[in-house]
């Protein structure tokens, strides 16, 4: 077992490896200098002559390192990275790595929470969907999922928001972290995503149904909730890379979300050092975003070989067919 | 419990083609059947609801949303497919080539490339590609297509690695079939059906997409009516004139319902041995 | 089954109500109230959440943006630290436009190059130390070497200590108002000596201190309890960042928080028919305004730069672009109340004819497609806008194709808009630059041929010559007459079009007594007399 | 369930069953009646079409959606339902204490993820025939009844680490746990190797001897039908041909068509002899061939076998021994791990890419399902063209010729030519996998369980048509099967494989009698058994 996880490792550093390298290239060739979008902004009074403002902006690159070859700032980079250290912001002058710690932790709750209720949507609706296809509820289903899939996050959001906070005044409009805030985005988000897993719910237990094993099941005269549960429980392992990848999805996606409801999470905090060119801060982000999914990844072996008895014992063969 | 096996339902696809049908003649036939020019503005008309004159109300500018819905189907609708198209060769491509070499360095370079675009912050890339070729519809369709293949592949790979275990394949194999010929006659039908039922699903995001990246000055410039830019343009107004956003929406989701309708339709049609639903 | 059948049913009505509920009544006309669609938010007396039955003991400020930092010399900190009575600076400018002492006690002109301040003995920092000339000097040479934005202001000034409260001001020019300058809030005084890294060690002077601090979400503020000033009767003072706008306003609607900035003008209608909460909106001291590219050769003519001035239909861009909260103005300075005279100047009212005219006399021919042509090339004009620009430009467009211009719209980000000037590659572009001040620093920033804001590469010897002469000026009145000749020049060249004052929109809560409006909306929010109103 | 006096433990009356495929309604059974007396073993013998699993399912009330029953009545113990078309029936009560049900495919009847305890306790505490630990008691005792070993550990197991064989058992036991008044078994023992098939069938009448236990089996095999069965219905195309006492019905055959089953079963039985071998001219030698998947699984272990020119030699095995394994090597479809396979001196078993596809011209192998080998959108005539595109032989028309001329000699009927593999039967399907083989004009062709998924009558066709080809073409054949007398009716010399080795060098199939391997004597004393009674 254990030359499988040395692998699956040694494949994560190099995901990393690829990510850190495009991410550092990359933003260097997107448009606008970050000193000077720092220092540029336009203030109160253009200043005359801008031989004072060439200086400054020289003087800053020089000291942040900008004005190295690109290699050497990577090195470097990678140098301080080896110990735990993400650089520090151009704009806030702040560590990336403290920053960026303190935001992490809204993001992941909300994104775990939204999963949860997207977990809870895509198995209820789904098994509904399948146990009545064809019927009305399955298409009626069908027609709510397409029209929350093509329905734009702000949407929902806002009159989410107008609804709560306005109306019934039940959810309070601040930028704090707190559970009692977490609720609303949590729900927005959960059910912006769950038609992806009511649909691939419905798909799988339809597979399922077809299956020997459910006949064989009812023909030992065990009732319908059995039968389906012994369906789902079948139906639930694919569902797994499914879930894994929209949680991928949240952390990088909830940006929309983040931003209405105002939750300091590490989505809104990253558009605005894109906005601006932070690269520090835009290089920590993307390195934190991809360790998360590798994370997932890694999770997603660890859940389906114990969900799925066949992987276990198959090894890393097995989980490859299945994926 | 009636166990629903693979029967055909020929209803969905035959709905999803009618309501295809209708979109595609109101927005080719837009330039005859748009009420009023989508790019004139009239600052008397300003955000007036839906009336008899204007039936899905004008917008901040007092232009007609029913005629700037139907012309901007067409930069849409057009745009949109073509990138999902482009998503979808280029994914097929990649999940069989990954799938076919399973195991070897090409499948586990191919693989790492995927997980790093799926982590990738998209804003990115879409920044760096404004910054690059400049605004504009066809480069945030580059943006798109860059990281839009990314789930394609992962889909082909899964059932190029199921359909390897398959008889047919096998036989193809010892039939003395090239890696080439395998691929275009006994993996590529397999994994059509699918990723086209997938791509009905992603068009939708695809096109919200277009509507998040307007801030950023990528999609149709203005006065150009495409319903991306027109959702994001009817933000501001939300409260104050709903009705903007009621046009755009509803026909993004007529659209990505027919092609969901097609595509489970087609599914049925296409691969009555297909076991694989996704 | 029936139990799995009521939880399906609550999550439909639940995903349903979700998506319905904002615009329920889009039916036309809904015969209840008279206000437009959006009037589900019409919100009766809505319990505020914390509708604690004591004095409320919190003020909640919430901007579209807060600073990244606590150090004044960091860009923009010190404009949030100072609306928010954390900051002082010497002198402090009133809601009528005059300079008022603020940490000083007085200014005398002593001759046309040399001022005298008094400082007030009884001002200590927050840290207890004393706010004395050596202090003073030293946080002013700090802002004036770390914060490039502070220079304007401080580069004509050598400050010198005559005794322990008192200081010297020499300026190279005659009749500098040094008061002015040293009323911005770059100017912010801090003591130099503290570490303003962080919320323990920082040290100001304000009203406030400030107790907990989020970079660009959160800030706390408690009262100083030996502020030198009258002390605030708020205990606590909440200043928090959404930066989306819808949300904001919500925010605003709801109840929570009692001043609300930026509020966007696509939603004055929501406050219509709200009781609780009104709006101050008072137009901006500073000018939406075109700069153009000189360098451009079909922009090189100035009657083609003055036909795009008449072209712009100004009260309909008001209209369109601002919902109609600003007022159109021809000329740059037109956005200064002291100024207001020169609104319409030159270019009187909209006049489409005249704009044909000066583009048929320049040789820009119309065709049959409606597009002006000369020696076989379009007319084009590509205008860039960035953040909420965008409507503007598209109305611009629109307006400019009327009188035959090839004119397209590149909406983007700010940083598009920088790399385009570097390489030239750009004909037009919307800026807002303030338009209060000392009338030599704005001009010149914005005319003189090296000006920072002077993107088009404008160089006309009239405008330098009078600027020259303004540099010298003695008293305001030839001070204010020679601006007024500059601005009429400048328009009248038209390397820039200015449209009208930027739209500045404050959401204020019924419960909230004291509050003074300002036409520097992020200049003094929060002042002693503030009081809060149980709900 | 209480037990009925009288003598029928089911009876029904006027079943009458048709499928409806997009639009086409074929009828398959038409009022059939049948009674099946208490601890009696009643067979339904037909071949595939002729309805028998149409009316297993329809007693269960497991028919699929596309069925509609047009009438028919079904008394089971004390459940009467007049009329089987019509909804609502109760079938939750009537199966599994009334009618348990066991399936083909035993491995995928049990649920994947499941322990087998699992499924024990599951059935037993909803049926409530015992508490959370009885049921675990009860079910240690029932698998010790059905000649389980270290029950303890096989309760632990998850299905796919269970042979087929033990498959079925567990299915067996687990139906029986429930005491049902009748067994329905479909195809039970169809998917085993022999010894698994006897060991079933051989528990089959343990349990009908000692509890009583009235089945109704569902076969096309004749040899089942003989071994177990007490009564004996022969089904043809939905009509009972003849019902009757088994040892009667299988040896004075009263109807015709049983007569003609009987005979083509006969054909397979005398061993008709193909060209005598050309002794001594190996085309195929295998050296110390090894395979381990996985770096655990040996599945092949130092093989060594040797084919000559024109010989038939047959590789017998029971399922899992690696005799599918081998062939893949030997075909290129798998890369042994050690040793060598040489095709006239070459050794072909590492080949890469181009030169791989040329050992195609040279080895052909044809699967057991052939339906599936074959792509259900091409006609025949295009499918046999297959392989000379892939190999780039012959121009178009020549291509045609070649596929007309071998689905000729393979006996598809000229009409059939343009029709696809969903239109066509399961043999012609394996004919045209045939001709496509031999289109290339191999000099070996691997056939791997290439009938035992077919009928008897359809059976003996193709191996009379393999042989016949074999006669006209030269070319070797390797035969690889589970069942013994095909092989012995069919090849030359047979090999017996048993966990990846060959006991013992190849032998004449007439006296393979006269091996002293334990393994191939317990084969034949099966394959024996079944026979006996048989003419």
């Amino acid at each position: 077992m254990h030359t499988v996880l040395l692998r699956k490792l040694l494949e994560a550093l190099l995901t990393l490896f690829f990510a850190t390298l495009i991410i550092f290239a990359l933003i260097r060739l997107a448009p606008g200098d970050p000193v000077r979008l720092m220092l540029g902004h336009p203030g109160e009074i253009a200043a005359q002559g801008t031989s004072a403002y060439d200086e400054k902006v020289a003087e800053l690159r020089a000291e942040l390192g900008l004005d190295r070859n690109i290699a050497v700032q990577y090195v470097t980079w990678l140098g301080r990275l080896a110990q735990g250290d993400l650089g520090t912001s151009i704009f806030t002058g702040k560590q990336v790595g403290s920053e960026i710690a303190a935001r992490l932790p809204a993001t992941v709750t909300l994104s775990l929470s939204a999963l949860l209720v997207q977990i809870a949507l895509g198995l209820i609706f789904g098994m509904v969907a399948a146990l009545r296809s064809g019927k009305l509820a399955d298409q009626l289903i069908r027609v709510a999922c397409v029209a929350l899939a093509s329905t734009p996050a702000f949407v929902v959001g806002l009159v989410a928001l107008a609804l709560f906070a306005v109306k019934y005044g039940v959810y309070e409009i601040s930028s704090d972290f707190s559970a009692a805030r977490l609720w609303l985005p949590a729900l927005t988000l959960g059910v912006l995503g769950a038609p992806q897993l009511v649909r691939i719910m419905r798909a799988n237990l339809l597979t399922e149904f077809g299956k020997i094993y459910v006949s064989s099941a009812q023909s030992r005269g065990l009732d319908r909730k059995r039968v389906v549960r012994h369906a789902a429980r079948n139906a639930l392992i694919p569902l797994v890379t499914m879930v894994a990848l929209s949680f991928a999805g949240l952390i990088g996606g909830a940006v929309v979300i983040e931003s209405i409801f105002s939750w300091p999470g590490i989505g809104k905090y990253a558009l605005d050092s894109i906005l601006v060119k932070d690269y520090p801060v835009i290089q920590g982000y993307a390195l934190v975003a991809v360790l998360m999914v590798v994370l997932i990844h890694f999770l997603v072996d660890v859940v389906y070989s114990a969900l799925d008895p066949r992987i276990h014992h198959k090894g890393e063969a097995g989980r490859e067919e299945k994926a | 419990m009636k166990r629903r096996l693979n029967s055909k339902n020929p209803a969905s696809l035959i709905i999803g083609l009618v309501v295809l049908a209708i979109l595609a003649i109101a927005i080719l036939g837009a330039p005859l059947l748009a009420p009023y020019d989508p790019v004139a503005q009239n600052a008397a008309e300003r955000l007036e609801k839906p009336s008899e004159k204007h039936w899905l109300g004008t917008d901040r500018f007092g232009r007609d949303i029913l005629s700037r819905t139907l012309h901007g189907g067409q930069t849409t609708l057009l745009s949109s497919l073509l990138a999902l198209c482009a998503a979808l060769a280029i994914g097929l491509l990649v999940g069989m080539a990954a799938g076919m070499f399973h195991g070897s360095a090409l499948d586990h370079i191919l693989m790492r490339i995927i997980d790093v675009l799926l982590a990738f912050p998209f804003m990115v890339f879409a920044m760096v590609i404004a910054g690059l070729f400049g605004t504009g519809l066809v480069h945030l369709l580059l943006a798109v297509v860059s990281v839009w293949w990314v789930s394609f592949a992962r889909l082909t790979r899964s059932v190029v690695l199921h359909a390897k275990n398959e008889t047919s394949y096998a036989a193809a194999k010892v039939l003395g079939a090239s890696n080439l010929a395998i691929m275009r006659k006994e993996l590529l039908p397999k994994a059509i059906s699918p990723v086209l039922i997938l791509a009905t699903f992603e068009l939708g995001t695809l096109i919200l997409s277009i509507a998040a990246l307007s801030f950023l000055g990528l999609g149709a410039q203005p006065p150009a009516p495409e319903w991306g830019s027109m959702l994001a343009d009817g933000r501001a107004h939300f409260f104050q004139a709903p009705h903007i956003l009621i046009g755009p929406a509803a026909f993004i989701v007529a659209t990505v319902l027919a092609f969901n309708l097609i595509g489970e339709g087609l599914r049925d049609r296409l691969d009555p041995y297909e076991k694989l639903e996704l | 089954m029936r139990k799995l059948w009521s939880v399906v049913l609550l999550g439909l009505s639940l995903a349903v109500a979700g998506c319905s509920g904002g615009n329920s009544n889009t039916g036309n006309g809904s015969p209840a109230s008279s206000s437009p669609a959006g009037s589900a938010t019409q919100s009766e007396a809505s319990p505020s959440p914390q509708a604690s039955g004591a004095e409320p003991q919190e003020l909640v400020v919430i901007g579209q943006e807060i600073n990244a930092s606590l150090d004044p010399v960091k860009p923009l900190t010190s404009s949030y630290l100072r609306n928010i009575g954390a900051g002082e600076a010497l002198f402090k400018v009133n809601a009528g436009g005059e300079v008022e002492p603020s940490l000083a006690e007085s200014a005398t002109e002593v001759d046309p190059t040399t001022w005298e301040i008094k400082l007030r003995p009884e001002v200590r920092f927050w840290s207890g130390k004393a706010v004395n000339a050596d202090a003073v000097i030293a946080s002013l040479e700090r802002s004036k070497s770390l914060d490039l934005q502070a220079q304007p202001f401080l580069n004509d000034l050598t400050i010198t200590k005559l005794d322990d409260y008192t200081l010297q001001v020499r300026t190279n020019r005659e009749h500098l108002p040094v008061p002015l300058n040293l009323s911005y809030y770059q100017t912010i005084i801090h003591n130099d000596e503290a570490s303003h890294e962080d919320v323990a060690t920082m040290d100001l002077t304000g009203m406030y201190k400030v107790t907990e601090f989020a970079p660009k979400q959160k800030m706390v503020l408690a009262i100083n309890e030996d502020y030198w000033g009258r002390k605030p009767t708020i205990p606590t003072v909440v200043f928090e960042e959404i930066s989306d706008e819808q949300t904001r306003v919500l925010s605003a609607l709801s109840g929570r928080s009692h001043v609300t900035l930026n509020v966007p003008v696509s939603s004055l209608t929501q406050f219509k028919d709200n009781k609780e909460v009104y709006l101050s909106a008072a137009p901006a001291a500073s000018t939406q305004t075109i700069y153009l590219n000189l360098s451009q050769p079909q922009l090189q003519d100035v009657r083609v730069r003055q036909a795009l001035s008449w072209g712009a239909d100004r009260d309909e861009l008001v209209i369109l672009a601002a919902e109609g909260q600003s007022t159109p103005v021809t000329t740059w300075l037109g956005s200064n109340p002291a100024y207001a005279a020169a609104k319409n100047a030159v270019y009187s009212q909209f006049d489409a004819d005249k704009a044909a005219g000066l583009l048929d006399e320049a040789g820009w021919l119309k065709e049959s497609d409606g597009i002006r042509y000369k020696d076989g090339k379009p007319l084009t004009v590509r205008l860039m806008t960035w953040g909420g620009d965008k409507a503007l430009g598209e109305a611009l467009q629109s307006q400019w194709t009327r009188i035959g211009v090839k004119a397209e719209v590149q909406h983007g980000d700010y940083s598009l808009i920088e790399t385009a000037r570097e390489s030239g590659d750009w004909d037009a572009s919307i800026e807002a630059w303030s338009t209060f001040g000392e009338e030599y620093a704005v001009l010149s920033g914005q005319y003189s041929s090296d000006g920072g804001a002077n993107y088009g590469g404008y160089k006309d010897e009239e405008t330098s010559r009078l600027l020259e002469e303004l540099k010298k000026a003695g008293d305001p009145q030839s001070r204010h007459d020679l601006a007024l000749q500059i601005n009429e020049r400048v328009a009248q060249q038209a390397p820039v079009i200015s449209l009208f004052p930027r739209p500045q929109v404050t959401a204020v809560s019924g419960s909230l007594q004291g509050f003074e409006e300002h036409f520097r909306q992020f200049e003094n929010v929060v002042n002693a007399n503030l009081t809060l109103t149980a709900q | 369930m209480s037990s009925d006096n009288r003598a029928e433990a089911l009876e029904v009356k006027g079943l009458q069953v048709a499928y409806e495929q997009n639009g086409r309604r074929t009828t398959v059974l038409n009022s059939l009646d049948f009674k099946l007396g208490k601890g009696e073993i009643l067979v339904l013998l037909g071949e595939s079409g002729s309805g028998k699993s149409t009316i297993a399912k329809a007693v269960t009330g497991m028919l699929p959606p596309s069925a509609r029953i047009g009438g028919g009545s079904l008394r089971v113990g004390a459940e009467r339902i007049p009329d089987l078309g019509k909804p609502g029936i109760p079938w939750e009560r009537i199966r599994g204490r009334g009618i348990a049900m066991l399936f083909q495919d035993a491995q995928s009847a049990l649920n994947p993820v499941m322990k087998i305890k699992d499924h024990f306790k599951e059935s037993l505490l909803y049926h409530g025939l015992a508490s959370a630990e009885g049921a675990a008691a009860i079910s240690v005792a029932m698998l010790e009844r059905l000649n389980f070993k270290d029950v303890r550990h096989i309760l632990e197991c998850y299905p796919f680490q269970l042979s087929g064989g033990m498959c079925q058992r567990i299915c067996l036991a687990l139906a029986l746990c429930l005491e049902p008044a009748v067994l329905v078994a479909d195809e039970p023992t169809s998917a085993l190797d022999t010894v698994s098939q006897k060991e079933v069938l051989d528990l089959l009448r343990k349990l009908q001897r000692e509890m009583g236990l009235t089945v109704l089996l569902i076969t096309h095999d004749i040899a089942v039908a003989n071994a177990v069965g007490n009564r004996v219905i022969v089904l043809n195309k939905g009509v009972i041909e003849e019902e009757g006492e088994t040892r009667t019905v299988l040896t004075r055959p009263g109807s015709a068509y049983t007569r003609e089953l009987l005979a083509a079963r006969n054909r397979i039985a005398r061993p008709a002899r193909g060209l005598p071998p050309a002794a001594g001219k190996p085309v195929l030698e295998i050296v110390r061939l090894s395979k381990t998947f996985g770096g655990k699984k040996r599945v092949l272990r130092q093989v060594d076998l040797t084919l000559n020119e024109r010989e038939i030699l047959g590789i017998l095995g029971q399922s899992g021994c690696g005799k599918s394994t081998l062939a893949k090597c030997v075909a290129g479809l798998e890369r042994p791990s050690e040793g060598r396979i040489l095709l006239r001196g070459a050794d072909i078993g590492h080949l890469k890419g181009k030169a791989r596809r040329e050992t195609s011209k040279r080895i052909q192998l044809v699967f057991q399902d052939a339906r599936a080998s074959l792509n259900p959108g091409r006609t025949a005539l295009q499918l046999v063209q297959e392989p000379l595109q892939y190999l780039r032989i012959g121009g178009k028309e020549e291509r045609e010729a070649l596929a007309a001329y071998y689905l000729h000699e393979v006996g598809i009927a000229d009409e059939a030519l343009t029709r696809r593999p969903p239109q066509l039967s399961t043999g012609q399907c394996q004919r045209i996998a045939i001709a496509r083989a031999l289109v290339l004009r191999p000099d070996i062709l691997i056939c791997d369980e290439a009938v035992s998924a077919l009928d008897m009558s359809v059976q003996a066709q193709i191996l009379e048509l393999l042989q016949r080809l074999q006669r006209q073409f030269g070319f070797s054949i390797l035969m690889i099967s589970h069942d013994i007398r095909v092989l012995r009716a069919f090849c030359h010399h047979i090999a017996v494989m048993s966990n990846g080795s060959f006991g013992e060098r190849k032998q004449e199939s007439g006296r393979l009698h006269e091996s002293r391997q334990p393994h191939t004597q317990l084969l034949l004393k099966c394959a024996g058994d079944m026979e006996d009674g048989l003419v």
